[in-house]
């Protein structure tokens, strides 16, 4: 693992930028980006089953504070990292977009879990959201379901290495005029309005779950109700159905 | 504890004009409206059955139903197993909030699942979905919306926001708005093979 | 051993001495000013950067884990890496808020936090400014610490806000009684409000004469220092800002270098109650063998260990047994105390050891037998089989 | 000249208004993302209305489409704490449903398993419960330690920390190897001890005593006509777990007794669990030490564990319940023949429990509702499936 | 009891923690941490993480038949198969596309259960994580091959015991095919018999 606890080395492309800007501002550069990445301070914030972990990742065993990133703020002001651990509901995802509007910059956004990446395991749920990506962006995307503490420390120190490649003229909240605010969701009859947003996030072709794994329910379409009025049926054998032999690998 | 058969006759002993039927181990009331009645009975007689364990609603495609788990918490016997059915169209039964507090959250589920209306319910809405949505989801005809498609109703919220909408997805919503459907996640209607 | 208690103090002198040989005499009392200003104003924030990254690890290490390690050696980096994430941060002042309220209050807040610097005696001759009424002074300028409080409360329109600030007014209120009683036999037995003239009174006995080891001393400082940790809103007495119940409390809507500075003001008030308790009970800077100041930053600095160690371990009172207890029980406590204090001066040998101490330990056992609704009530649980 | 009677409350001038405010959907003590809308008089809570479904993950839609081993790991979602709890009520459901006999052995295994399970649950939930109550942290990292070596015996016998997936119809998934029940016996020998230290802790402080003591009290014959189960159902006194009055798998054949409270305060919520954990660890004793050899599946089940999809239980409806760490977790199961349920339901503790929430939190302070949901013991997975 | 004494125990057991920390073992009370980047938990043979496709020996020698059988029985539903065909149209018994979701994964391990070609196994590997979550978490076939030797490395008992069982299957079957060609030879030197003997069953489908 190239991870570097304290980022001193010089390597070639910093030489090279060191060539190009001038001392000056690639010094500034990196301390600023050292004072981000030493002291991300998430949101108390947790959705679901990833939460557990997240809080499992604050205490004893693992210790987040190790990297100056245990003071889990409750208010999203004074914090620079909300990880969206667990599943985001339709109910919920329009909370959590105002979080992230209230959030200071720099802000960051880590999607703990499967769930709140696209839906994970819940997807095919008429209340749960594929995806907050769908309204805001995304730094890093963290899939398990839920993921180990372990790798909740290896996604925050993606995260510090994102940090570690940017640069203050072209980080985006250092340009004039420009706030991070996405439109807050709104409920409607069936869902969401909108389903996503399109600054965002867009629908992709090879991704469409419909047409690869077929319908959201399958038994929607059972078209006959069990009949638990009629006696249960005589014991033909205490065993239900047996099982079809899996197909034969010899074509 | 007694057997099924033995509470039917007990119970139409003791409140006469209700019909019960059995319907495997569990009681079926033919008349809704007896419901209080026969609960009351079941709390109140040497029975004991203090503690309303679970309410649920069930969609049998021809009717509703609600399905009542008691147990006794003082004699430690169980369960009675009641259920009551409903119409799909205009489904109501009478609440057992009074009688049991239990059943307040569980009877709130239960419509806001499936759409049960329970008369005499303190405060009966919807508990898990927001107020304003459509459709009874647990009902087995309950169709989702398609997420990846966005139709008029988003390109206008979007558009109203100051959000660009691309040209692609726009024709598609008015395509749809034009065809007067909704986006679906399920084809209506026809029943895939099992 | 003399030039290592004096080196502060030599060297503020040799630095004007060597103004004085070519500057006329008023700039030379100009920069002895300035210097002591300084020395106030790097010692302020650097004591609070430090005290983050220690309460960090403290904790750390009674929760059984590392705490900050990789900012770095140990961790000590990690406050300067936090100052500079926090100077970067958008300054957010939500709609409606009161703008002027909203952003003066975090400056009004560090200010009476470092005024209090002034009078606090570091060592022996390094008190930085030795008022004749030191001990009023810190008190009446610490107590400010509330309006700035209830400014930023009132003015981020948030009703958690508002709750945490209605809590620190009636938090400050209620303790600043019991405080200020607290200190008075200190001053009756001491007979001057000069905290310098304080920690002379408790020379003697090689360095250890403090008044902490006298029955009234031991219970005042008991009483004053839980004052003191309710006073700059520290746990168990963290109620404005109480994280479980009223989210982050005054601050909610702060960020960036405003939060800092509420942060800041919190740590720099327990550094000074820390300092003055230590000064009024503790014997301040005497003490036998090591240096003047550095007897009086292990004092402070465990006393600030203890409040550290409050925090790792106890849970928050309820707002209303808060005031209970001021009223209930510190406030008779101290004003017996006030009398012990009075017969202690009065009398004389081991008479007035068991004098005092009797008076204070019955009051002690009659309160807690009056406040029964603070004391655990005993439970019985049986079991089914 | 008219005359102005004066009086603090309600009448006259000095008009008072009720504060409305929105805990949740995001706040540090709400277990997730509950929310209650509270409506306060001062502190003093005068309404309060739980928002439910910010985590209604349609567990019971998805479930009715899906095999029936498919919904296993779902199982695992519900009370993400005691996955193994949630496995073993859903494998009794459909094994009643398809009535499959489960060998000796796994009975051993399964009950081991849920006994750990309410091992890691009661000592999490205290640790949650001191954090609403303000303790910085601590007891929960000193809960989550012990948790974390529960969870590498989940991990090495089913391969996950938290969604074990463990339990199959008709028995378990894997068998425990002998090293297994060794490092159990282990850490059944070391965690009195470590109860031991977490009551010193906690349970004679007179803070969490003051705090917890005669609050939120739930009286037995509402907590009956209520519906209240578990732990909670037990502080108030009502004898009535269900590990005992269904005896379900073998729990007959232990010996435990069922640890009731007398008042039903949340300090009685909070030792009922404590002593239920103590109860919890006999019963594991006795388990590690009797468990008999044998088969770890029924013989009518194994090709269903190649085929999931294969398995179609007859015609018929099933409701089992067991005695999860937040009370009784039920699931009604209607088959109709096909490799799906027609309906799936599940009872869930959370949600039940929390009908009287504002019962209990009507006239006490904010603080407190925060604790008496904490006492309550919700998970968020499970009150919104 | 004098009022806070209870404070005074509780506040000694995190001085004792405080204490301890400094040298005792992380079981009595010592530091629990186990610094993660650079030591590491021991792996526990069974803990499962994503799958993985298992290949003998090359990756052009995969185990997958493209059977589908994880697909249909994935609970979420996160595997998408397309079966190979050769030029001709002839299905092949490999998969063309094999895609597996890890954004909707959800760890069960149930496609493990379920192959019944010992094709697809749970992996030890949880260091993953991406901005792009469409390009880099849509695992592909050949993102998934992992070798046998991998499998053996991490999970040591189970690769054992599933090498010995399609060894002895594959012992069977070859045993079964020489009786079969020697049956044939008889059959053709007696040019009497009217059977063949039945093809060998599949070795997984015990």
């Amino acid at each position: 693992m190239a991870f570097s606890p304290n980022a001193s080395q010089v390597d070639d492309g910093l030489k090279s930028e060191l060539a190009k800007k001038g001392i000056v501002v690639t010094t500034l550069n990196q301390l600023y980006n050292w004072g981000r990445r030493s002291s991300i301070w998430p949101m108390q914030f947790g959705l679901a089953c990833c939460a557990i972990e997240m809080i499992a990742t604050a205490c004893a065993r693992y210790d987040i504070a190790r990297f100056g990133a245990e003071l889990f703020r409750p208010s999203p002001r004074q914090s620079d990292l909300m990880i969206v651990a667990g599943t985001v509901t339709k109910k919920m995802a329009p909370q959590v977009v105002r979080l992230y509007n209230q959030m200071a910059e720099p802000k960051y956004v880590i999607t703990m879990g499967a769930c709140s990446i696209a839906g994970g395991p819940f997807i095919d749920g008429y209340n749960v959201l594929r995806g907050i990506d769908r309204y805001i962006p995304i730094d890093v995307h963290l899939p398990g379901c839920p993921p180990r503490p372990e790798a909740l420390l290896y996604g925050l120190m993606e995260l510090q290495r994102k940090i570690d490649g940017q640069e203050i003229e072209t980080t985006e909240w250092y340009q004039k005029g420009l706030k991070r605010e996405y439109p807050i969701p709104d409920f409607g009859p069936h869902g969401l309005i909108p389903k996503f947003n399109p600054e965002v996030w867009n629908p992709r072709e090879t991704e469409n779950r419909k047409e690869r794994y077929g319908e959201p329910i399958l038994i929607g379409r059972k078209d006959k109700a069990p009949n638990l009025d009629l006696p249960p049926a005589p014991p033909r054998s205490a065993a239900p159905a047996p099982a079809a032999p899996p197909p034969e690998p010899a074509s | 504890m007694l057997s099924t058969a033995d509470l039917k006759t007990k119970i139409e002993a003791a409140i006469p004009g209700t019909t019960l039927k059995l319907v495997r181990e569990s009681l079926l009331l033919e008349n809704p409206n007896d419901l209080l009645k026969v609960a009351r009975f079941l709390k109140e007689s040497d029975l004991g059955l203090d503690y309303l364990s679970s309410v649920t609603g069930a969609d049998y495609l021809t009717y509703l139903e609600s399905v009542y788990h008691f147990y006794s918490m003082a004699q430690k016997s169980g369960p009675v197993v009641l259920r009551v059915r409903t119409d799909r169209q205009n489904p109501q039964i009478p609440s057992l909030t009074a009688l049991y507090r239990g059943a307040e959250f569980q009877e709130r589920e239960a419509y806001d699942m499936y759409g049960i209306v329970y008369e005499g319910h303190p405060d009966l809405r919807r508990v898990f979905m927001w107020e304003g949505f459509e459709g009874w989801p647990m009902r087995k005809d309950y169709q989702q919306e398609d997420s990846e498609t966005l139709e008029m109703a988003d390109v206008a919220w979007l558009e109203n926001q100051g959000v660009k909408v691309p040209e692609p997805i726009k024709a598609k919503a008015e395509e749809l708005e034009k065809q007067g459907k909704r986006a679906l996640a399920q084809k209506p209607g026809q029943p895939e093979p099992q | 051993m003399e030039t290592l208690d004096q080196i502060f103090v030599l060297s503020k002198k040799g630095i004007l001495d060597f103004l004085g040989t070519f500057l006329p005499e008023w700039v030379v009392t100009l920069a002895c000013v300035a210097i002591t200003i300084k020395a106030i104003a790097v010692l302020g924030p650097v004591t609070m950067m430090y005290l983050t990254l220690m309460e960090r690890k403290v904790i750390g290490r009674m929760q059984n884990r590392i705490g900050p390690n990789r900012v770095g050696k140990w961790g000590l980096l990690q406050p300067l890496a936090d100052g500079v994430k926090m100077l970067t941060k958008e300054d957010i002042v939500p709609h409606g808020a009161d703008a002027v309220s909203h952003f003066l209050a975090p400056i009004l807040i560090v200010i009476p936090s470092l005024l209090a610097f002034a009078v606090i005696p570091f060592g022996r001759g390094m008190t930085p400014v030795d008022l004749n009424v030191g001990v009023l002074f810190f008190i009446a300028v610490s107590s400010t610490t509330t309006i700035a409080i209830f400014m930023a409360s009132w003015g981020s329109r948030n009703k958690f806000s508002v709750l945490g600030g209605m809590r620190s007014a009636a938090q400050m209120i209620s303790y600043e009684v019991p405080m200020v009683l607290s200190v008075v036999p200190v001053i009756l037995i001491a007979g001057s409000l000069s905290t310098n003239d304080i920690v002379l009174a408790q020379a003697g006995w090689g360095g250890l004469k403090w008044f902490v080891f006298t029955p009234w001393g031991f219970f005042a400082f008991i009483i004053f220092f839980l004052c003191g940790v309710a006073e700059c809103n520290r746990s168990p007495f963290d109620l404005p800002e109480g994280e479980s119940e009223i989210v982050a409390g005054f601050h909610t809507e702060y960020s960036g270098m405003k939060f800092a500075l509420f942060y800041m003001a919190e740590f720099m008030n327990s550094f000074t109650v820390s300092g003055l308790a230590a000064t009024l009970f503790l014997g301040g800077w005497q003490g036998p063998f090591l240096p003047s100041w550095l007897w009086f930053f292990l004092k402070t600095y465990a006393l600030i260990f203890v409040m550290i160690w409050f925090r790792g371990t106890l849970p928050r009172i309820r707002v209303d047994q808060l005031m209970g207890l001021a009223w209930k029980f510190l406030m008779p406590l101290t004003l017996v105390n006030i009398l012990a204090a009075g017969l202690w001066y009065f009398t004389e040998g081991a008479a007035r050891w068991l004098i005092t101490a009797s008076i204070l330990a019955g009051s002690f056992w009659l309160l807690t037998k009056l406040n029964r609704g603070y004391t655990p009530e005993k439970r019985v649980y049986l079991f089914a089989e | 000249m008219t005359e102005k009677t004066f009086s603090l409350h309600g009448a006259g001038d000095m008009d008072t208004q009720t504060l409305e405010i929105n805990i949740g959907p995001q706040h540090p003590s709400t277990h997730g993302v509950f929310r209650m809308n509270v409506v306060l008089d001062g502190e003093t809570i005068v309404s309060l209305k739980p928002v439910m479904g910010y985590l209604h993950r349609n567990h019971e839609q998805i479930a009715e489409n899906m095999s029936y081993t498919g919904s296993m790991p779902y199982t695992d979602r519900l009370d993400y704490f005691n996955s193994m709890s949630n496995n073993f009520g859903y494998a009794m459901a459909v094994e009643k449903l398809a009535n499959i006999e489960v060998p000796e052995r796994a009975h051993y295994i399964r009950i081991i398993m849920a006994e750990l399970t309410r091992l890691v649950n009661h000592v999490s939930v205290i640790g949650f419960l001191l954090n609403d109550l303000g303790a910085f942290f601590t007891p929960v990292l000193y809960a989550f330690r012990e948790r974390e070596k529960i969870l590498d015996i989940f991990e090495e016998v089913a391969g996950a920390r938290m969604m074990c997936n463990y339990l199959r119809f008709g028995g378990v998934k894997y068998d425990l190897s002998p090293e297994v029940l060794a490092r159990i016996a282990g850490i059944l020998k070391k965690f009195p001890k470590f109860l031991e230290e977490f009551e010193t802790l906690l349970t004679k402080n007179e803070i969490l005593c003051m705090r917890c003591q005669n609050v939120g009290v739930l009286p037995a014959e509402l907590a009956v006509s209520a519906s209240v189960t578990g732990p909670m159902l037990r502080a108030s006194g009502v004898n009535y777990d269900i590990r005992k009055a269904d005896n379900y798998s073998l729990y007959e054949r232990f010996k435990f007794r069922v640890p009731l409270g007398q008042k039903g305060d949340v300090y009685d919520r909070y030792y009922v669990r404590i002593l239920e954990m103590r109860e919890s660890l006999k019963i594991l004793e006795q388990a590690v030490k009797e468990i008999p050899a044998g088969d770890i599946m029924s013989k009518k089940m194994v090709p269903f564990l190649k085929s999931p999809r294969n398995f179609k239980p007859p015609v018929g409806e099933a409701y089992a319940r067991v005695e999860a760490p937040k009370g009784e977790l039920g699931y009604y199961v209607v088959s109709d023949g096909t490799a799906q349920p027609w309906r799936y339901h599940v009872r869930a503790p959370s949600f039940i429990n929390l009908t009287i929430l504002e019962d209990l939190c009507i006239g006490q302070k904010v603080a407190d509702a925060i604790i008496i949901l904490g006492s309550v013991d919700i998970v968020l997975g499970e009150l919104d499936r | 009891m004098i009022f806070g004494t209870g404070i005074l125990q509780g506040l000694m057991v995190t001085l004792k923690n405080f204490v301890t920390s400094y040298f005792k073992a992380p079981d009595e009370g010592g530091i629990f941490t186990v610094e993660y980047p650079e030591k590491r938990l021991p792996e526990k043979e069974r803990f499962r993480n994503f799958p993985f496709l298992l290949y003998d020996k090359n990756p052009e020698n995969l185990r997958c038949v493209a059977c589908d059988i994880c697909a249909k029985e994935c609970p979420p539903k996160c595997i998408y198969i397309v079966r190979e065909f050769d030029k001709d149209g002839k299905p092949l018994k490999r998969p063309a596309v094999f895609d597996i979701d890890f954004t909707v994964c959800m760890n069960c391990g149930i496609c493990e259960e379920a192959c019944p070609f010992d094709a697809i196994y749970m992996d030890h590997e949880f260091e993953i994580a991406s901005a792009d979550r469409h390009a880099k978490l849509l695992y592909h076939r050949d993102d998934l091959l992992k070798s046998n030797e991998y499998f053996h490395k991490i999970r040591p008992t189970d690769a054992s015991a599933i090498d010995a069982r399609r060894r002895e299957a594959e012992e069977k079957k070859k045993a079964a095919e020489a009786a079969a060609l020697a049956a044939q030879k008889a059959k053709e030197a007696a040019a009497a018999q009217a059977k063949p003997p039945e093809p060998p069953k599949p070795a997984a489908g015990a």
